[in-house]
């Protein structure tokens, strides 16, 4: 698996920056070979696991610092990291759970959403020291390409 | 996110336009909660032509009204969503607590 | 001056990236008070100052890094700044002049375009160091503004 | 970027969808070098009307174009631009070199 293309960017926790964030990354994956639905998607992702960050990992407190890296992989897979320097996730298992959520104001669906509509979710996380979600979602594999370009 | 509310009676027909993220779901929640209560509203109807985004924060907003409108015996109905928007509320089940029309007519006629 | 939000970016010095770049800067840009027109403008000087980095700064290699970071202060200004670790510009102020070039089939016209649409334009360079292009564009002044919302 | 070619004798019309930078530079001008040479073009009219973007890179291709057309004793004409688009072609000078028209009926009639 080689990078074809990738971005890194970082903000701070503020609300109005989960809608920059998940336009930027939608805007990027259409370097791929995706329709509009699958960039919606995509946008929907991103938007839940900054949105956990904010909420989550850093209680609100808008001047904290968020990483995302997006990349593009040679057999036309995206890959979506997020990450923040917040609280982390005590318990992982039961965070994943579908309803689950810390918060009772707030439905518990965000995981699941990012479970559903990617390939492979991975969480790394601890107490103290933050949390980094990689999302990866391939759109196009090379056996369904008739005319590779090559790397 | 514009909301524009109109209320007709106990019918409170709320249109939103623009994403509904956790940017705006305090200020929606409180705006919401604020007019049902003050207006004894006991049909809401949420409006979402005009919303292009939304994601587990909106959700969860609606779903919070829908909560408050069953304990006050009401009834919350979402109509005009766009196939991108109506495909989360399906996925996340949130179309089986609250009904989804194409428009107001559909409502009434139903 | 105080930074009310800002986005840092890194990514490869790809053509395809220019398109990508202007959009996130675009993007951004609309948390402040400014006209679709104004968008269109931010958008033609961040690709100007990205393409010069890919051609002039890297020679069209592909895989050398760009970084922007754009910032909002509070009093309505835009902060772009275009960096790489390129080559370097020898005479700048040859370089700024109006449709000189160091490539025949252009134009000259990339540093012209970035002074006019913008209030101000910085340009720290080095020969074998790199280019660092600072551009600032003021939307509204705390004066113009009835309702200052604030820091 | 989109480049849609239609030649009717020694006049060649190319409508350019999309966004005209670094990008597509390259491709661009050899596909119309290449027709203009092998077609014996004398009229080369660009139309932008669906191009959303336009940078110095893309007016530079657009020069190019002029500066050969002029070798050739041809003519070039663009036709189309959105408003975004023709500023930036007026501001840098390309439409006194390249008379700019709303369509290709324009042209004709002028
Ligand atoms: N970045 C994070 N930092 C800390 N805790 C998190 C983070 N992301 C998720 N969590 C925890 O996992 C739970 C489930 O997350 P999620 O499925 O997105 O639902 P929700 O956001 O609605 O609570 C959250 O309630 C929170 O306790
Ligand atoms: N990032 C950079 N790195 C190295 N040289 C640069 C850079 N940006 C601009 N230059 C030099 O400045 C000249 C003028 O730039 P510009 O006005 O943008 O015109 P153009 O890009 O059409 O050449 C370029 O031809 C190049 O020699």
């Amino acid at each position: 698996m080689s990078v074809k293309n990738y971005v890194q960017f970082e903000f701070p926790s503020k609300p109005e920056n989960v809608s920059f964030s998940r336009s930027c990354v939608g805007a990027f994956a259409t370097q791929l070979e995706c329709t509009l639905e699958d960039i919606e998607e995509i946008k929907l992702v991103v938007s839940e696991a900054v949105s956990n960050s904010i909420i989550h990992g850093y209680d609100n407190q808008p001047n904290e610092k968020i990483r995302i890296i997006v990349s593009i992989m040679d057999e036309g897979t995206l890959e979506i990291v997020v990450q923040d320097f917040g609280k982390g996730i005590q318990n992982l298992d039961q965070a994943m759970e579908p309803a689950f959520s810390s918060d009772p104001a707030r439905m518990g669906m965000g995981f699941t959403f990012m479970k559903s509509f990617t390939d492979e979710l991975d969480v790394v996380t601890a107490p103290g020291e933050g949390t980094c979600i990689c999302l990866r979602r391939t759109f196009s594999r090379p056996d369904e390409d008739d005319f590779p370009e090559g790397g | 996110m514009d909301i524009d509310k109109k209320q007709v009676r106990d019918t409170l027909v709320v249109r939103l336009a623009g994403e509904l993220d956790m940017m705006v779901t305090d200020r929606l929640r409180q705006e919401l909660d604020e007019t049902i209560d003050q207006g004894r509203v006991r049909m809401l109807i949420i409006d979402l032509e005009r919303v292009s985004f939304i994601d587990s924060s909106g959700l969860g907003v609606l779903i919070g009204r829908y909560k408050k409108m069953s304990a006050l015996n009401g009834r919350m109905f979402i109509v005009g969503a766009k196939t991108s928007v109506e495909k989360i509320l399906c996925f996340s089940g949130v179309n089986k607590l609250i009904p989804l029309y194409k428009n107001e007519r559909e409502i009434i006629s139903n």
